[in-house]
């Protein structure tokens, strides 16, 4: 057991944190905030990162990554996490889309689609939930019929994020045979977003527009090529991208940002001498460590080649919550103004505080709720035995 | 003691449940947020000529003399349609602190427009840096007022607006002065405005010797806050509906999700607390329509009960309902934003606690 | 909608709390405190309170009893909780057994079996519980066979209070037929403790020995006229009993009682002046608030003749929860000496902070879990479907 | 970076477990708990056997020169049998002191005995009415000493006492002086006196112009906290075992009760809150032993962090016994009482989170 941070990691986070603090505008936010600018810039800020071979710093060296270790990945996720994941959609080629690609592709779909994933040029959404199949997501409808050498997709999928950036492909769930068991007979598919019969509309959120969309396909032509892995057994692929997925994103890492700009905000308002104020940001700060050696634990397993489903979920559940709570106390902190939001100039903190608290209202909803999540845990952590 | 509506009580809810269901379901709520201003004179209109505006105000003045209780009965249901509306604020927040401390020619020269609903009265308490709507303000008081008041409710519709200055209430009535107003960017329920006064033409609320001061400003503020409190239970009732609803009718994993334990007993998890913060809501209002001694502690103790317990209730809300309860096609974010307002502006208040301390016999 | 107390009840809560003042001993700790005086000591002063007429408060005249409203009878129970129940196994009789014989009991029943309960002069005990029935009571296996003129009963029941005080009687639940719905075919006996074939086990608890007890019995025999109400329609009886006893206790009132306490603790050591202890306690006096007002709302439909079934339940899942946070916040108010027990000399409170806190663990579980209690709510309150 | 144990550590863990399993079953646990001193002889001479007593201590002196991590790392196991032993309160709270503020003389003079398990060493520190074991202690220091100390472990069985004092950690050898102890009344995992001091005898730890201030007795506290923490997160990890077991078997409404979400989402929760408090505890203990500038905060963070959460633990382990639980019959009162001696002795002090408050920059 080591606490002790490797001093070139250390180095590599003041790289980022020296390319973060020259490149981020001002006006930047993150995503789904109505700024027209926010995409462009995330697409600029990707190019830039592969220019230092930063962007594929996970891939190994045979896909045109860094193969940097799992601290490495850590580190840079933290970075991008806290800034508010200036890389955009693209975070998701990176995390999981590249890596299934990396996994269960052939090697002609590799050398199309890897490419350009690792130069930053391309946007990649995900189509998985359906309006009637959201946690159980097995039950899915859309159906995918192979006639000659294409697949022919019909179907919708809902809470698509970065569809109308626009989105260039979609990683996309269907069902493609029947079968027995409702897990088999689910295929993924490479579709490409400018296909006709594809339409997207936006939903808007209480975070703003252009988070989620929902997705259309109507007798959408996928070339048989466009297949990822064999045909039916989709539903392993889906499980091994969860798991990339939850150990991809360091949501502590920007708790704990938002708890130090509390701190500075504290001080200056006076707050910080209530022992009510620092006991309350003091506990905050507890579960911000506790969240962030959860999360090493989870990399630490990586780093030795396990697969650590279980402890993803439990770094996950316990850091939704801490995001939650940062939000709270966040609010209460800055008192009756902090309903302003960013758009306000009397807005304290810029309206930060406001926007990671409506963020977080649905963050123990998004990539499998905490019930999913939950049952993870109690079924492959705890050995408890399974609803009938 | 009964905990219980009088047949007075349950008419006036029936009423208003009734009104809110056909003149304002979710689609007008949506088409009034909307809308330029975020007024409706219709809606107003319809609720003024129900004798809502002069509820709790004194009968020779037009109103009908009913008491804070009968508003918050009618604030219950107002919060259940989330209902976007200056009729709380104009009675709780201008309406009754001139019934309370205006002066007998401030009193029949503004409630009975007030109370018949042809003029919008609004209250100016926040100001930059303050974190407590009950804190000390700064701009001072005086025949002519300048300085910046954050935070008003409906201030572009309003006809009358008090200003709480360092040296107590001011009256400021637009038909002799201008204020500017500048519509706030919040997560909110209501319209927002940060008020700019220059010079503005005021006088002080009661007589020129004896200005309403700063324990009126309070007990407006407590009793906005009763008010507000049972609106925001009517909203979180609102959130529970949802919420059941849409438990009892998706389907996953074969069966409707409310027959998952986790998901039905964090619906009555909600219920639980939604019934705690009622009737603290009506107890409070209770004593305060009496000027009982036990008001302030019981408004304290219904503020502090509310702040963790609302919240709680909207964030289940949101677990049960999955991603769609973030989208703004589903009802529940008009709901969501409502409770989010009630507790930022007056349930996070820490000085509540130490109140409610002192009031138990903390030393 | 009316908040203020009626003088006349305001006027027998001070009668109630002189008599108290007079007669509660300085050793009185409640039940299960290994002490020997504390059985002989409730016996005592239910016969004071019968001489009162205080005890059968609640009952109708016709049945001996002062038939007092429904406020009356609350103010008895807070009084009552709040100094740690000195009525002891009794409160049963007035709270629910006796109201069911009223019910459900003959006329030889009831005029054999209230008298003495009105007197003070018996204790009852229940067997509801089963090893293998706790929450799912009706899976219980107790039988009871009718031969000739009396019912043999064999099985074991757990966690029966009282039993080895010693109780004169058992209110006893075992299935007398076998019957489709394993809701029929239950019945309720009321069994004399004395009868041959009956053992009383004490089961150690964490709060101290006495609390409570496995009773077996082996071939009992309950004269047939001891059946109460209608053979195998028991299941009715039993819900009507929760039901009863689930207003019957004035939770709030004894986490009020002990609230009161740390206050003066905090102001004697100087704690009262830390926004943090000031903070803390105001939300319990808050929630203890809270906890007597939904009581007062299933008072209010009690008093106006509507059985508050959903509405008891609410107010016992609020209550138990707010108990067990006063025990825990005052342990922190203590500190380290709260470990300390009664049985200390420099236990701080004379322990009763502890004690509250220990008996408090269980305390979602008594009387229907916490699950159960919300199940209730569940299906009756909110309208939400059964699992199938 | 690594959060994996190392090798060695692993074999100390699991050679721990496998002795606790062999060598301390709950039966065990009860007979000692209920034994007059409840202190088992040959069970510390079998971890005295194996090198426990002087794990953490100077290898000259006789330990094995491991540090602070690796008495943690012993501490889990042990609080997963809820072994009641003097050791790890005879480490953190006098041996490794000694070993860090001694005098040479005394290290030579006490430490061989101690890492041999030869002598018990405890603390004294609380005082009527204090209510925080790192607050101000009034009792007077010197080569005599008068007073009352509260709740100290193992006094009856120590060789070695150290008291703290108003001017500093002084040492008492039983050999030397005589003290008082009388059982306290406690619900407790180990037994915990009241010592009563009569003009004493003693030493400053240390050199008599160099005693051992204030600044060691906080650094001995620290220690003791973490390592008890690491105990507490053992006993945690057993209540878990204990619930999940009763949930696997447990039939009710014809299934196990671990198949209702609402049973087995608590288990869940009691899994994310002992992980949490077992990597903080780890991670102070790092920090400690190599005395680490990050170490106050990591000490206080873990704390801080540990006192809700243990407690929900071992509430939800409750809550999915139903009555059995709270039944001595059950084992899971041992764990219980073990997890609120920690809390409230080491982990309910205010002073943690203001400490971090600061340490975070709080001004």
């Amino acid at each position: 057991m080591d606490f002790a941070v490797d001093p070139a990691d250390a180095r590599f986070r003041d790289d980022l944190r020296a390319l973060l603090d020259g490149t981020l505008p001002d006006w930047w936010r993150g995503m789904f905030v109505d700024d027209p600018r926010a995409i462009p810039f995330t697409r600029e800020f990707c190019r830039a990162l592969a220019a230092r071979e930063w962007l594929t710093l996970a891939w190994p060296a045979e896909h045109g990554g860094a193969g940097a270790s799992a601290w490495t990945q850590a580190v840079l996720r933290e970075e991008m996490w806290a800034a508010e994941e200036p890389r955009g959609p693209q975070y998701m080629n990176l995390n999981y889309i590249g890596p299934l690609l990396m996994r269960y592709g052939t090697p002609t779909q590799r050398a199309r689609f890897l490419p350009p994933m690792a130069r930053g040029e391309v946007i990649w959404c995900q189509g998985f939930s359906e309006p009637d199949a959201g946690s159980d997501l097995a039950s899915l409808r859309t159906r995918a019929r192979l006639v000659e050498d294409h697949f022919l997709v019909d179907g919708t999928k809902i809470w698509t994020s970065y569809a109308d950036a626009p989105a260039d492909w979609c990683l996309l769930l269907a069902r493609s045979e029947l079968a027995a068991d409702r897990h088999d007979g689910i295929s993924v598919f490479l579709v490409d977003m400018t296909t006709p019969g594809i339409s997207v509309r936006p939903i808007d959120t209480m975070a703003g527009p252009h988070e989620f969309n929902e997705v259309t396909f109507e007798s959408v032509a996928v070339p048989r090529d466009c297949l990822l892995g064999e045909a039916g057994r989709g539903w392993e692929l889906v499980a091994a991208g969860l798991t990339f997925e939850r150990v991809g994103i360091a949501r502590y890492a920007r708790a704990a940002r938002v708890l130090e700009h509390l701190v500075t905000h504290a001080n200056e308002s006076g707050q910080s001498r209530d022992p009510r104020v620092r006991a309350r940001l003091a506990e905050l700060r507890a579960s911000c460590e506790a969240a962030r050696l959860l999360a090493y634990r989870a990399v630490s397993l990586q780093a030795r080649g396990v697969v650590p489903t279980v402890e993803a979920s439990i770094a996950r559940i316990h850091a939704t919550r801490l995001e939650q709570e940062v939000g709270h106390a966040g609010l209460e902190l800055l008192g009756p103004l902090g309903l302003l939001r960013s758009g306000d100039p009397v807005a304290p903190l810029a309206g930060e505080v406001q926007r990671h608290f409506v963020r977080n209202i649905p963050t123990t909803v998004a990539a499998g709720t905490l019930e999913i999540q939950k049952n993870i845990v109690a079924r492959r952590g705890l050995g408890l035995p399974r609803e009938t | 003691m009964d905990l219980t509506w009088s047949d007075e009580q349950e008419m006036l809810a029936d009423a208003a449940a009734a009104f809110v269901r056909r003149e304002c379901p979710p689609e007008r709520v949506r088409a009034i947020e909307a809308s330029d201003g975020g007024h409706d004179q219709p809606l107003w209109d319809a609720m003024a000529e129900l004798g809502w505006c002069g509820l709790a105000l004194p009968v020779e003045h037009g109103g009908s003399g009913r008491g804070v209780l009968e508003v918050t009965v009618l604030a219950e249901q107002l919060g259940r349609g989330a209902v976007p509306s200056p009729l709380l604020d104009s009675t709780a927040l201008a309406a009754l602190p001139i019934a309370w401390a205006g002066s007998d020619a401030q009193r029949a020269r503004l409630l009975p427009a007030l109370a018949a609903g042809r003029s919008i009265g609004t209250l100016a308490v926040l100001e930059p840096g303050m974190t407590d709507a009950w804190g000390d303000v700064s701009v001072p008081g005086g025949t002519r007022i300048s300085g910046q008041k954050l935070l008003v409710p409906w201030a572009h519709v309003a006809d009358v607006l008090l200003v709480a200055s360092s040296s107590g209430l001011y009256l400021l009535e637009a038909a002799r002065t201008a204020w500017d107003s500048v519509s706030h960017d919040a997560f909110a329920g209501e319209p927002l405005f940060a008020v700019t006064l220059l010079d503005a033409c005021t006088e002080p609320l009661g007589s020129p010797e004896r200005p309403a001061g700063p324990e009126t400003t309070h007990r407006v503020l407590d009793t906005a806050a009763v008010v507000r409190l049972a609106y925001a239970v009517g909203a979180a009732e609102a959130c529970l509906d949802l919420a059941v609803r849409h438990a009892s009718q998706r389907v996953q994993f074969g069966r409707p999700i409310g027959t998952f334990q986790a998901v039905a007993h964090r619906c009555v998890d909600m219920r639980v607390e939604i019934d705690a913060c009622r009737y603290l809501a009506f107890q409070a209002a209770w004593s305060l329509e009496r000027e009982d001694r036990a008001a302030p502690l019981e408004v304290t103790a219904a503020l502090t009960y509310a702040r963790g317990a609302l919240r709680r209730v909207f964030l289940d809300a949101h677990q049960v309902h999955g991603a769609s309860g973030f989208s703004t096609e589903s009802d529940l974010h008009l709901f969501t934003r409502r409770l989010t307002e009630f507790e930022i502006t007056f349930a996070s208040s820490r000085r509540h606690p130490d109140l409610l301390a002192t009031a138990m016999g903390l030393s």
